[in-house]
């Protein structure tokens, strides 16, 4: 027993499981899935199998994985006019970067199984690095020298300041609500039941169509949108650095997905988490909070076989004018909330 | 900051290719190899993220289809035309024939008339279908492009049932038609019209009564009554811009005199109506298909062969067609004579109006064959109606008139 | 730079680089397709990630699209029409190519990343087709090396799901994707881009 | 009644209500395929599409029928068909040998138009129902006098059972398996 | 209304500006000369043809002229709708030159840019006067023209060595 014993605490070692194993692995994994789910959700729409033959048993999921090798082993090309560094460099930071928020989210309520000390503004830690990676992405594009990776980078840029307001001010409804920032907080103010989902629906709204927008997402995919723009910042990238930008994408929605699941969907809640061992202190809370993030990514996944792409401009004007309200909303009857409770 | 013309000359002495450009604006090109462009290039100048000018450079896809049917026999003209379009071969090639047989002084079998009626109205829906799909995929609706081309497929498997093959059908010959139907098509004919109609309220709710189809597509492109006739622009762009003019309705050729249908006219003339335009045609060219193949069953025993032709023909011949409904050619249609003149025919493709001006010598091969294609005449739009657009909104105009590249360019 | 890391050097230069990318890139193909035996599971996925890049060169582009419909659906052999051609490993030729679609077939062709692979789909690309004589019509395989080739004026949608089929039989057969690793070339027919540019008639 | 010009108007949208409404009807819909997908889709080489017998698919030539007359040669839109000539045994006169010319086909060039069986005064050529046989070069598309008489291999037969798609009143086109075989 | 009634009402408006009016097979041909075709044009559109169908030329070698017929019919008038008017003007060949009709039909635009680079026909006061769908190397040679000549392959050329 010492042994299997020694062997959780290692995997629950807090840097190695939150950041390498829930983090990175669990957003590789994610990715693989999300993708796999929206190109099999978009075919069953749309009347169709989707990939197949990879592995018919398992639904062509393999697929995914051939994809990734084969992007992995292709060519590298780096064209001649780009500026090296930063192009080479902006995919890779914007994936590491797009992991470390989990630093800063708990995964469960002791503190001996995080990463780094309990503290009072772990939310707005975590959400002050979820901002980084887009603007590795615009890095990247103006480094690429493409005139349709400039457009899209200038794309981009409209489309975070614009969607970053938002996703703030929606989460800070909850924290207005709790008066703390502190994530544990608000967590264990949610359990079992009472979800910030189902007090604060119009936050929640708000969220998720920020977290639609700012990982290009449909409705609004438009920095990479590929019928103007062909790929917008990403349009130069060839090989395994593609692969990093378009699974970086990915990584950020279910970053942001635990973020949003900790916040509006009450974290590890309904399920109470007893103090002693790994296996149910810390493994079984952080496997709920990642199928609740799954869930929403999925939902994410399915919307583009129903949606369109928006104008860019009318995706802010529908931003400012229809979704920051909400959001503010959100924000006032969270303190409403927060003087009731 | 501008770079002096001393910076200039040491750049350009160092070997680098230095061209001044104008600076005010932002110039991209857009195609041939780009997911949004199609078969073509434009060379759009951006201010900002508006459009301030556009020039199509077409031509990709120009296979010199008026210089080689000046050197190939009349019968043989028909699969060359047949390539600009051959997703709407049917409609593409019909008004040559009609120019042919306007040449030659002869007229097709009723029979034969109402085949090629119902065949061009599969064609329609098809072309229709196509573009809608193209047009989905344009605006990031993969769902539309997928249902489109799923649906068309429908109207593809009726025509290769009819005449044998997927696309390109070189279906009409001068007085007549290839292949009679088969004895189970009016049911399968049924059918596919009954579940194109249950299909359609689908398609309006994720696609053209959805929100952000409808916000994408409102009071984009907008032509206006005035400005389509000035443009000359054709087929349901100019319908969508409240123009009633369908060369159906202009000219009946065929027995399209004879049916019962209408011709969805809307006034908004953005892409939207340009969009709507297409699905109410859907509509009418079921009712059409109905109707052809009312009439074919109603009268079986017709013959597609005129009764005086079908006497002259050898005897194999006749048995291939009591067998399997195949018309034979014979071998003295390959040098056939067509008499000198002049001749104009056109008619209404999927995507509008087709003309066509043939000029024989009495020999065996045209002397010239002028075709003037729908999407030739869409062109301009691009270059007259995206300025003052966003980039964004390329995508859309280029979807809503859709635009058929290898038409245009023949 | 860091000291170590790779422990590679470049000899002969009288400088010591720590991770010379050249030699590590080599030495990691050694262990990829030496030790690990990874050159089939390369073939293997490749097989299975043939994207072919948005290029239409003419109207055999429907077919192509009804290919993609649900009907065929060739995305179950992991095929997806992708947009940018860096991102891509495949072209399908559909159709007619015009010496004005020579040049950006061409460009098109370069700008891909190794290993790439051609289909040339339908008569016009084979020959010419009925527009054998024209003169503005070029044949595609005098501007890229072709792999695989289908009859038909428009080839159905059933026969370019077979020759994604055989294409795929191709390059397992012929281990034409690791070979790009070890070779830097595909290695079943010498580097064949045609000396001439067919670009040449451009001026800007 | 004749044909006629009809002018209609696009639905006006507007409104909170209107919007939620045509949002939700659209997610509705998405929903019901993703329930009930109603798939078309063929899986290609486990079953493979069998054509009807009309079907203008690739062409043989009954080379013991045919007359020589060229007729399908001078017919070709694309000058696909090409005529050879070969000294061969006179079935009339075993002893002698004549001079003859066959068509040939190259179909590097073919556009399956089916004129040239049409024209044929013999029906010496006929269509076979399929078309997915690919090649790897060129060179064995110009077929010769020998080849242009066997029917083509088709690959798919020995992978897959054959189907038919019927068109459907509520799914459009139904796959069904038929019996049998090839 | 018929063909030969609109026919008839063309000759009467147009009067002397035309030199030949005739009802052909699907049209009302009007052959005019170089310097009154401008005036021809606005007479039509005047009456109500509002679009260009077609910029067609033919060459005839043997003659030495180069016929370009403008089809034009209308969209606005729906009785006009039925019939085309071909308005033609013949041009020597070795200098065909000819006053643009952009200002009066806008539509023509794009086909008289192919007239030009398939015929060299050369329109003056045309605002973008440049090849249309050829690469410039080509659109120098006139291709349309009957001496550019395009051959045939005959039945018995291409066919492998052995049958030889």
């Amino acid at each position: 027993m010492m042994v299997l014993e020694t062997i959780l605490y290692l995997i629950a070692y807090p840097p190695l499981w939150h950041v390498l194993i829930v983090g990175l692995l669990g957003a590789f994994f994610t990715a693989v899935v999300a993708i796999w789910f929206e190109r099999k959700t978009a075919a069953r729409v749309q009347r169709r199998i989707g990939p197949y033959w990879a592995s018919p048993r398992l639904g062509g999921f393999l697929n995914l994985i051939a994809d990734m090798i084969r992007y992995i082993l292709q060519e590298v090309i780096i064209p001649r006019s780009v500026d090296r560094v930063p192009f080479v460099l902006a995919p890779v930071a914007a994936f590491v970067i797009s992991i470390m928020p989990m630093a800063f989210v708990p995964l469960s309520p002791y503190e001996k199984f995080w990463p780094v000390p309990n503290m009072d503004y772990s939310l707005l830690l975590a959400l002050a690095i979820s901002t980084v990676p887009p603007l590795m992405s615009i890095i990247g594009g103006w480094a690429s020298n493409n005139k349709f990776s400039i457009i899209g980078s200038i794309r981009e840029s409209y489309v975070i300041t614009a969607y970053e307001l938002i996703f703030v001010i929606s989460l800070l409804s909850a924290a207005a609500t709790y008066t703390s920032l502190n994530l544990l907080t608000i967590v264990n103010a949610q359990s079992p039941i009472a979800w910030l989902l189902f007090l604060n629906p119009i936050a929640f709204l708000a969220a998720f169509l920020a977290v639609l927008m700012s990982t290009s997402a449909f409705p609004f995919e438009i920095p990479e949108s590929e019928h103007e723009v062909v790929g917008g910042p990403y349009t130069e990238y060839s090989g395994i650095l593609y692969a990093l930008n378009m699974g970086g994408a990915y990584v950020r929605r279910f970053i942001y997905a635990v973020i949003m699941s900790l916040v509006f969907l009450g974290g590890w809640a309904p399920y109470v988490p007893p103090a002693d061992g790994p296996l149910f202190a810390i493994i079984i809370p952080s496997l709920i909070v990642a199928i609740k993030a799954v869930i929403l990514v999925l939902i994410m996944s399915f919307l583009r076989a129903v949606y369109g792409r928006y104008r860019l401009d009318q995706a802010l004007d529908s931003a400012w004018r229809l979704v920051l309200p909400m959001a503010l909303i959100g924000l006032g009857w969270g303190i409403v909330l927060g003087l009731i409770l | 900051m501008s770079i002096s013309e001393g910076t200039l000359g040491e750049l350009r002495s160092k070997g680098v290719e230095v061209r001044r450009i104008d600076k005010e604006y932002y110039e991209i090109f857009i195609g041939p190899q780009h997911p949004g462009s199609g078969h073509m290039r434009f060379r759009v100048k951006l201010d900002g993220d508006i459009i301030v000018d556009a020039d199509p450079d077409i031509g990709y896809v120009h296979r010199t289809m008026e210089k080689l049917s000046e050197g190939r026999e009349w019968l043989k003209i028909t699969p060359l035309v047949e390539r600009m379009t051959i997703i709407d071969a049917c409609n593409i090639t019909l008004p040559y024939i009609n120019a042919l047989e306007k040449l030659m002084d002869k007229r097709p079998s009723t029979r034969a008339s109402y085949l090629r009626v119902l065949l061009c109205e599969m064609n329609r829906i098809a072309s229709h279908l196509y573009g809608f799909g193209i047009f989905g995929v344009f605006i990031g609706h993969s769902t539309a492009y997928m249902w489109g081309f799923g649906d068309r497929e429908v109207f593809v498997e009726l025509s290769e049932i009819l005449t044998g093959t997927r696309l390109t059908y070189t279906y009409h010959i001068p007085g007549g038609v290839r292949r009679d139907m088969p004895q189970d098509f009016p049911q399968m004919v049924r059918r596919a019209v009954r579940y194109m109609r249950s299909r359609m309220p689908e398609y309006e709710k994720i696609f053209l009564n959805n929100p952000v189809i409808v916000t994408r597509l409102k009071d984009v492109g907008v032509i206006t009554k005035n400005r389509a006739a000035e443009l000359g622009v054709v087929g349901p762009t100019l319908r969508g811009s409240g123009i009633r003019y369908d060369v159906r309705l202009a000219e009946p050729y065929e027995v399209y005199g004879e049916i019962d249908f209408e011709v969805p006219v809307f006034e908004d003339g953005d892409a939207l109506a340009r969009t709507w335009v297409r699905v109410e045609e859907i509509k009418q060219s079921l009712n059409i298909m109905e109707q052809a193949i009312d009439w074919l069953e109603r009268h079986r025993d017709e013959p597609v062969i005129p009764k005086e032709d079908y006497d002259k023909l050898p005897k194999l011949h006749k048995e291939v067609y009591e067998k399997s409904g195949r018309v034979k050619l014979l071998p003295a249609q390959i040098s056939m004579k067509v008499p000198p003149g002049k001749a104009v025919a056109r008619g209404e493709a999927g995507r509008g109006e087709i003309f066509y001006y043939v000029e024989s010598d009495g020999g065996t091969m045209p002397y010239r064959l002028r075709v003037v294609t729908p999407s030739a005449r869409n062109a301009i739009v691009f270059k007259r109606i995206l300025p003052g657009h966003r980039l964004m909104d390329l995508p859309t105009v280029y979807g809503s008139i859709d635009y058929f590249a290898p038409e245009a360019d023949r | 730079m860091g000291v170590g890391v790779g422990g590679a050097c470049a000899k002969g230069e009288g400088k010591v680089y720590a991770g010379n990318l050249n030699v590590a890139a080599k030495r990691a193909r050694d262990i990829i397709l030496g030790k690990l035996k990874l050159g089939e599971v390369v073939d293997w996925a490749t097989t299975f990630s043939l994207w072919p890049v948005h290029l239409v060169t003419s109207c055999c582009g429907a077919e192509f699209a009804a290919t993609w419909s649900p009907r065929f659906d060739a995305e179950q052999y992991g095929a997806l029409p992708w947009i940018s051609p860096r991102q891509t490993n495949f072209i399908i030729i559909e159709g007619t190519v015009t010496r004005k679609m020579a040049c950006a077939l061409r460009i098109t062709y370069e700008q891909m990343a190794h290993p790439k692979f051609v289909i040339a789909m339908g008569a016009c690309a084979l020959d010419g087709g009925l527009f054998y004589n024209s003169y503005n019509v070029v044949k595609p395989w005098e501007i890229v090396p072709v792999d695989v080739y289908i009859a038909g004026c428009p080839p159905p949608p059933e026969a370019l799901a077979r020759a994604i089929l055989d294409l795929r039989k191709k390059i397992r057969e012929k281990k034409m994707a690791s070979n790009w690793l070890r070779e830097g070339w595909r290695g079943d027919v010498e580097y064949p881009m045609p000396k001439e540019d067919p670009c040449k008639w451009w001026q800007p | 009644m004749p044909p006629r010009a009809v002018t209609k108007s696009v639905r006006k949208t507007g409104g909170l209500f209107d919007g939620v409404k045509s949002n939700v009807e659209a997610l509705i819909i998405g929903v019901k395929y993703f329930i009930d997908p109603k798939r078309m889709t063929m899986f290609y080489p486990k079953e493979y599409l069998e054509h009807r017998p009309g079907y203008r698919g690739f062409i043989v030539l009954k080379k013991e029928v045919c007359i020589s007359c060229a007729a399908c040669a001078r017919i070709c839109p694309s000058a696909a068909m090409k005529m050879v000539r070969v000294s061969e045994v006179d079935p009339k006169e075993p002893a002698k040998q004549r001079q003859k010319q066959y068509p040939v086909i190259n179909y590097q060039r073919c556009i399956f138009c089916g004129y040239c069986v049409d024209v044929c005064p013999v029906e010496a050529l006929y269509h076979l129902p399929f078309h997915d046989v690919t090649y790897e070069s060129l060179g064995d598309m110009f077929l010769t006098l020998d080849l242009f008489q066997k029917e083509p291999l088709r690959p798919v037969e020995k992978e897959g059972v054959p189907v038919v798609y019927e068109v459907d009143e509520t799914l459009g086109l139904v796959k069904r398996e038929r019996k049998g075989g090839g | 209304m018929s063909l030969p009634e609109l026919g008839e009402e063309i000759r009467v408006r147009l009067g002397v500006l035309a030199r030949e009016v005739k009802v052909a097979k699907g049209f009302v041909e009007v052959v005019t000369g170089r310097e009154t075709l401008r005036e021809v044009a606005k007479t039509l559109k005047e009456m109500g043809f509002d679009h260009v169908k077609s910029v067609t030329a033919v060459d005839y070698p043997k003659e030495g002229k180069i016929r370009v017929t403008y089809h034009a019919s209308s969209f606005l008038n729906e009785e006009l709708s039925r019939f085309m008017v071909g308005l033609s003007v013949d041009l020597p060949r070795d200098k065909p030159v000819v006053e643009t009709l952009y200002p009066i039909w806008n539509s023509v635009e794009f086909m008289e840019r192919e007239v030009y680079e398939f015929f060299g026909v050369i329109f003056e006061g045309h605002p973008d006067l440049r090849p249309l769908l050829l690469a410039p190397d080509l659109a120098e040679k006139k291709v349309m023209r009957k001496d550019f000549v395009v051959r045939e392959e005959s039945i018995y050329e291409g066919v492998p060595h052995e049958y030889k």
